[in-house]
């Protein structure tokens, strides 16, 4: 049997039929005339006869060729998809008909094009994918489109944009969207995110970012600096706060109207230019007491870690030795905090002041996940060790603010 | 009427609340707040998704005319789940088990995997929009001769607080729902169907009790009718009246359709732009409206005023249509003139309208896009009206009558909930499931056993307070005591506004065991209860009613008062009790049982005569 | 030449008179009579003659007896210090005199004892001092104290809060608090925070938090339920943040005035009991793109792993393999969020269905470090499976919370 | 007087802002803020540490006497460190390399390891309740003569908006702090090197200029006087009037001791409540006041009113001290009956108080707390009067005098600021420093090389515009141009209100420039800047004086004026010039420069003729 085949099975001593959808834990799935599914042995299961082949009706798209072009790249997270209620299938829809299809008015605010490098779960996103992105994104502008709007799972995204963030300087904005909520259900945020999105990329902006819902109403969206922003919330359609700053915009909706802050970076800024190289040997490691410091060795063949210490950047004095290892035999190591709020400052305690001596070098504000990325990258750019830490020190695409601004 | 001439069938879902600690799908408790405790409002978009077919369901689509902007308010007792921005838990295993334990009463047979599913609802009602329903058993009895043919186990939706705004505190509460087969054939039967399941559901004793908590939806069709579904019947009592009415709306609509064809009436397309005639009107809703759209209905005079059912006319089924659009309703010439309409205003319409005697026109008003939409339409009703009956969800107005809610649903557009897994039943499971006693029998036994009254008996076992009762008699209270008291005392104090339903059951029966020991006395019960439900303690509400008075306060009382009056009582002997009792009772009324007076009075007589 | 010695060299032809303090990158520092440090080259520097040992004046403290007895348990967070500023030396103060005579509002909350277990960094905290702080506590509570204070680094504080709050049932308040700013400077938190933690310590309550300001201003301390509060900040004064819930209370400052939550739990409502051992042997490890599996190795001697995974709880397949390992070698593992905020729930997606199957248990919405300080207490409870998982999802000390309650 | 009789010794210590891109242990910009800015405000306690010695620094105990609840500003150009609520970044090297400089220029000689040191200061200034300071460089010598004993780089305080108010803005902003020698014997030589030494520091052209951003400190002390600092003088022009002013005060006050101690003058310990005596007093003042406080002072009579300083009286000195309790300041009764206080109340009040005629009764009104503390200050500070003069730090007055801050600080209160390391000087980085060119010897640079009169070299070089000049010349300006317009220009229109503060440079080159070439009339300077200042572009501001007036179009005119008044012309022959020259101009001023006119119609003229 296979799905949509017309099958009965009896139940209280009635015949019913029904549709065969799948077999689950050792049961057939049916799906019943009253849209109920129930799981049934399998044993009980006649089949009458094969389903038909039903073709989805797609209503023809005419883009508005006065419009500005827009690139969409979608990387496995769906802003859109379409449900088959005959088998209760959800299908993600990633061509620009199927999407336009599915949010009408995107048509209104650009032209579109589509790109599908790769389709993943975003938890399994890897820094050669994001090569692959970063090329893909650069191609699409090359090729003329005056924004991108790359969609991605949430649960990596902000780790895929910073690292865009670093590998492009982009005289376009490329700005990532999600949905917290899939976009079978009519609640969804991905139209709101998407319409959104799409209106950002359009706009007089020239960085990487986030955009996704401001709140848990449907109001506003914001739009994140791609290295200071965090999923802060596991289900949340706000899960996305910038950390240690304003949001550098936000659009409100329906009427998608765009504020932007001062400090973005504006449309043609930058050159066009693509660093894609990534050093895949770097770690993350949160500090904890107790933590066992034969764990480092663990690390040793990294090129670079990141360390999210406590406070101010400090870790266990039992770990010193170690480390003073790994930076003699190579490694560079950057500490952060697990506070994730506020500046690493390893002059004021004498663990930080030990740290600073075996040459760990003080992150600033940077968020960990960020500093990773960053470190990645830097990696792949340099292995000069004093350059290195002045790359890892400088404030390259936001990820750093030089001053803790008040009320943040 | 005769049914079985007219061919009626009809069926019934049974919509009821289970009283579980947590709601189906999240850990939040299932109770109901005031509006005014919510800490928290967010708003939302719905928006129906396409479906495969690249179409949107016609229900669905029916919502879709209107805006879909929602508001939902959030308690300290709702969670991310009902905000939908968590997923759901599994499934709760409380409301399963009462699920299972209702099938096994209805004889049905479980589905071995039980499936969460989304059913799409864009109305508000659910923040997802969809809600969560699960088929748990299917084909069974109920009362010997009626089929079941399924029950659900679905999550309530939010209630609706104004057009746009909902509360989300009952969002969740685990539902069953009950479907019959279309096995009725008179009013009584549905009524008397709808009656005996309730009884099964109220024995589980786990069902949500009071207003709101069960709902039935009747489905009603007699022969080249449609069927129609009537909503939120909530009265048992009214379930004979909302079918009769049904049938006689059918009758005179199929009459009604024979009319017109012989008629050979006929519905326009367009509509005429007359807010001109009405300039200078003295009715108060044209003369306010930016704009009047008109259409005639060639060879419908008469009948768009004609009655359907008491109080409605064709006319109010085009109204109820024309509604959706959001005006208030329409004018038609078979009413006209009224309403501050004068005659010379229907002559000058009927002029511009082309209308001669055997027409009817209609009129709408409001903005622009809403006249043109209602004028649309009633139209739309109208030509329904030359086809015969239009299948319809109707919502059941207070009398028995029904209006137009919207078109009845296609096949349900569902699909599997991703975020619940599927749960097993085994059989074990069901062997393992005791049944519970129905009400029914509960009532015999209680006749049986402790002697009461049948009518009263079934009354206490029907009633909420079954379990206080139940607690009552094993505390040793005396039958009639405990029954007495907790039906018909609370029921009194409640028709005087005073509501118990606070007082803890423990202290109910510390009450009685009082009363049953003489310490207080049954009399001063209303007034006890009444202190009770205000807050009191046991203690004060006791002291309240005065100072007890114990039996030796009493012997005392007695001793002097017949002192007193020795020579009186050796003048008249026994028969001196009465008036005397009247002189001791004045002093304690209330205070201590009569009966215990009229003992220690008698033996106090008997020592003096 | 030794601290406090009188010497003298010349600078710009000019000699002056200094006081000796010590020597640091091969200079000299020296104490001026303006008060100013400086570095000189040591061979400029001559002896004139030694200092003279100076007493500090304590002025007497007398503790009023009809106030509550309270302990004060210090291991090295400095809720009082002084300053010699001859040598320019901050010394910390934790004997009872001693912290009361430099807050002197305190003899009129309680009458303290005070011990010091250990006296460290709190970055240098780790299980084996839990345990010796956790009887610490205990045996002063038998000893009749009313309510407990420990001064903790604001560091790890969390951490051990929470360990005692898995170690302990406690009828009577057990209240960590520090600072975040030293208290030798007249703008320190300290103050503050010592009278407030003080006031609470003697309240209705029976049960382990944290008491520290809750804004930026000084206008009250907030109290935070020890499971369920993470350092959010590096260096701001209301770092300490309650996360998933409101705190359990607050004191207004500097009129004392407490206001607790219904939820709180009161003073008595539990028994006295302490459970004390704690399996070391944990890890917590932050899932991130591109982490090496072959790191999971390191942990393969680990008895608990707590991951923080991606969103509602996930990792890369690439790692599936090794958790199926680990678990089936019998290492405990517990799922958590990175996100800090939200639930986990590893019933949505196929990896999260994957992690299920494999064993992994669902974290709920408890925060990473409080899943790892449990897992230890829990693991030191119980070698069972079944009771592992069981412990791990009932919530113990407020460190599960059931429902996820909209705008917090 | 003769300033050598009366043994007059001073110093001074000069606190210049530096104007540096960060502040000094932070990232923040060194710009303040107008105060309706503020995005944030902080309130926060101080508090005074014990001190090793188990007491309480001087000052620092003064300022306990009232409350220390502190209010912060906060603005987007401020950061946490401003707040104490972020560690310190490590100490600014351009503020470092600055003060370098200045003390190479002063001969000083450098510190090898600076350390950044707090000092602590609880009068809410800063946040942290000290500012941190460190010694760079000791003993170098000025203007040939005086020796500096220090230079300190330190953070500036915040600034006070209102008593417990503070603007973060300009907190942190590097300061150095210059120290003199108490090297100089009469009022004329402390301004001297006062302006020496401002003039070194402006030659580094890396200094704050305008209001508040250099304040001088003079500490003054005669013979058998007391050493008293008074702060904050920020006029040069001023300081021989502090000085002499404050000489005559100390003289002043030690022939009133002499004369005080001859009448066996005494200061009575307590205070007697006189509130009722003014019960249904004129006195606006007395009469709201909860409390009114006096007491005697014995053979003080006359004295207390004598004038020690213009304007001042020994009466003022007690008045300060007791205005630190809050209270407005005393009456006595050598001024007395005045300020609606009657001969009756003063008769009384001296009855009250056993006053004879050689006593003076001071008074005090408020609370009851702070009349108390008021009458306890102000017979402190009347019994110091016996013993000489105190060692004081006092505020400048506006016009010379001064009035009492609080006693001069102890030993400095300081210890290491930890959270910043020590900072190495080498003499590599001493030899790299390039000394900047002294403004005295720029102003004569002018005089030599663009012949520039030296009264006016001095002024452009001592002026905020010098880099302005110096760009214009480079440009090619005629240096009088530069100098009428950057000079004379700029500060007529600064007296009439207008601000050409924010007028970038470039601009005012540019603009130069076209005058320079003639195409833009010198006489439209002023109109042209104003509308600059207005915020015009300067193609907008040229053009609002007029559309310019080509050389072209100058000759068409003036050769029909000429033509018309030819035969005038001839008449007067060259003498026709001038008031041609009248007739012309009204037509062009302002559109064309007045020489090319000139030239022009003079050899129209001389066509004609």
């Amino acid at each position: 049997m296979k799905t949509g085949d017309l099958v009965s099975c009896t139940i209280g001593g009635k015949m019913l039929e029904a549709v065969y959808i799948t077999e689950r834990d050792e049961r057939a799935v049916l799906k019943l005339s009253s849209g109920y599914n129930i799981g049934v042995p399998i044993s009980e299961v006649r089949h009458i006869r094969d389903g038909e082949e039903r073709k989805g009706f797609e209503p023809p798209v005419v883009q508005d060729s006065k419009l500005p072009e827009l690139a969409i790249i979608s990387t496995g997270g769906t802003i859109a998809s379409r449900v088959d209620y005959r088998t209760g299938a959800v299908t993600s829809r990633s061509t620009a008909d199927e999407i336009i299809s599915a949010i009408p008015r995107l048509a209104t605010i650009g032209r579109f094009r589509t790109r599908q490098p790769f389709s993943i779960l975003s938890e399994n996103m890897k820094p050669s994918m994001w090569i692959e992105l970063a090329r893909c994104i650069y191609d699409e502008i090359q090729a003329g489109a005056r924004g991108v709007i790359v969609t991605h799972g949430t649960d990596t995204m902000a780790y895929s944009a910073s690292a865009i963030s670093f590998m492009l300087d982009t005289p376009v904005p490329i700005i990532f969207v999600g949905s917290q909520r899939s976009a079978d259900r009519p609640s969804s945020d991905n139209v709101m995110n998407a319409l959104c999105s799409a209106a950002v990329a359009s706009a007089n902006l020239g960085e990487v970012a986030i955009c996704m819902h401001g709140t848990v109403n449907d109001d506003y969206c914001a739009v994140h600096r791609a290295t200071r922003v965090r999923k802060m919330h596991t289900s949340r359609r706000d899960a996305f706060q910038s950390i240690g700053t304003e949001p550098i915009g936000r659009i409100t909706y329906p009427d998608l109207e765009i504020s932007l802050q001062a400090d973005a970076i504006g449309r043609g800024d930058q050159v066009l230019t693509l660093r894609d190289a990534m050093e895949e040997k770097c770690a993350l490691i949160s500090y904890y007491p107790g933590m066992d410091p034969a764990i480092l060795d663990a690390y040793a063949s990294c090129r670079g870690l990141v360390i999210a210490g406590t406070g101010l950047g400090h870790v266990g004095t039992v770990l010193m030795e170690r480390i003073r290892e790994l930076v003699c035999n190579g490694t560079t190591i950057v500490m952060t905090t697990q506070c994730l709020q506020g500046r690493v400052c390893d002059r004021v305690y004498d663990t930080g002041r030990d740290l600073l001596r075996a040459g760990v070098i003080e992150g600033e504000d940077m968020l960990p996940e960020t500093a990773l990325v960053k470190l990645m990258w830097v990696l792949g750019q340099t292995d000069e060790t004093g350059e290195i830490r002045r790359l890892m020190q400088e404030n390259l695409k936001g990820e750093i603010i030089r001053r803790s601004v008040y009320g943040l | 009427m005769d049914y079985k001439v007219l061919g009626l069938t009809a069926g019934i879902e049974i919509h009821q609340q289970l009283d579980t600690a947590e709601k189906l799908y999240c850990r939040c408790p299932t109770i109901l707040r005031n509006i005014d405790e919510r800490n928290g409002e967010i708003r939302r978009y719905l928006r129906a998704t396409v479906s495969e077919m690249g179409g949107i369901d016609r229900a669905a689509e029916e919502e879709m005319k209107q805006m879909r902007f929602f508001s939902y308010y959030a308690y300290d007792t709702t969670c991310l789940v009902e905000n939908d921005d968590e997923p759901p838990t599994p499934m709760n295993p409380e409301a399963l088990q009462i699920t299972l334990t209702i099938a096994k009463m209805l004889l049905m047979t479980p589905i071995s995997q039980v499936h969460t599913m989304r059913k799409m609802v864009i109305d508000g009602s659910n923040t997802t929009g969809f809600q969560r329903t699960a088929l748990v058993a299917m084909n069974g009895i109920a009362g010997g001769d009626c089929a079941i043919e399924s029950i659900c186990l679905e999550e309530e939706a939010a209630q609706r607080v104004t057009d746009k705004t909902f509360s989300l505190d009952r969002l969740g509460i685990p539902l069953v729902e009950i479907t019959t087969a279309p096995c009725m054939h008179t009013p009584e039967e549905v009524k008397e169907i709808a009656e005996y399941i309730g009884m099964i559901l109220r024995s589980t004793r786990k069902v949500k009790r009071g207003l709101g908590t069960i709902r039935q939806d009747v489905n009603i069709s007699i022969r080249d009718g449609a069927r129609v579904e009537i909503k939120g019947v909530q009265e048992l009592d009214l379930i004979p009246e909302v079918v009769s009415r049904e049938v006689e709306r059918q009758v005179s609509l199929l009459a009604i359709r024979e009319e017109l064809r012989s008629r050979s009436a006929e519905v326009p397309r367009g509509k005429i732009d007359v807010t001109d005639l009405f300039s200078s009107t003295k009715s108060k809703v044209l003369k306010k409206a930016p704009c009047i759209m008109a259409a005639t209905l060639k060879g419908f005079a008469g009948i768009v005023g004609r009655e359907i059912q008491p109080g409605r006319r064709l006319g109010s089924e085009m109204s109820d249509y024309a509604k959706k659009c959001g005006v208030g309703g329409l004018f038609h010439t078979d009413e006209l003139p009224a309403y501050g309409v004068t005659e010379e205003e229907v002559a000058a319409l009927r002029e511009r309208m082309l209308a001669d005697d055997g027409d009817c026109v209609i009129i709408v008003s409001g903005t622009e896009e809403q006249a043109s939409c209602a004028i649309r339409q009633a139209l739309k009703r109208a030509g329904m009206a030359l086809e015969g009956i239009p299948e319809e969800t109707r919502k059941m107005l207070p009398e028995g009558c029904s209006a137009y809610m919207r078109p009845l649903p296609g096949a349900a557009r569902m699909y599997p909930e991703t975020d619940v897994l599927p749960v097993e039943i085994t059989e074990e499971m069901m062997d393992a499931i005791k049944l519970p006693e129905l009400l029914t029998d509960v009532a015999a036994r209680f006749t049986e056993e402790l002697g009461i009254d049948g009518a009263l008996a079934r009354h206490i076992a029907y009633s909420d307070r079954l379990p206080t009762f139940e607690k009552a008699i094993a505390a040793g209270i005396k039958p009639a005591l405990a029954a007495r008291t907790l039906i018909s005392t609370l029921r009194e104090l409640s028709r005087d506004g005073v509501d118990c339903g606070r007082v803890p059951d423990e202290m109910l029966i510390l009450l009685l065991v009082r009363v049953n020991k003489g310490e207080v006395a049954k009399e001063a019960l209303p007034d006890i209860l009444r202190a009770l439900a205000g807050g009191a303690s046991l203690e004060e509400a006791i002291l309240s009613v005065g100072p007890t008075f114990s039996v030796k306060d009493l012997e005392c009382l007695i001793e002097e008062i017949v002192t007193e009056r020795a020579e009186f009582i050796r003048d008249r002997g026994m028969a001196a009790l009465g008036p005397v009792m009247g002189v001791v009772m004045k002093e304690v009324r209330g205070r201590i049982d009569g009966q215990i007076v009229a003992d220690i009075l008698k033996r106090s007589i008997e020592k003096v005569i």
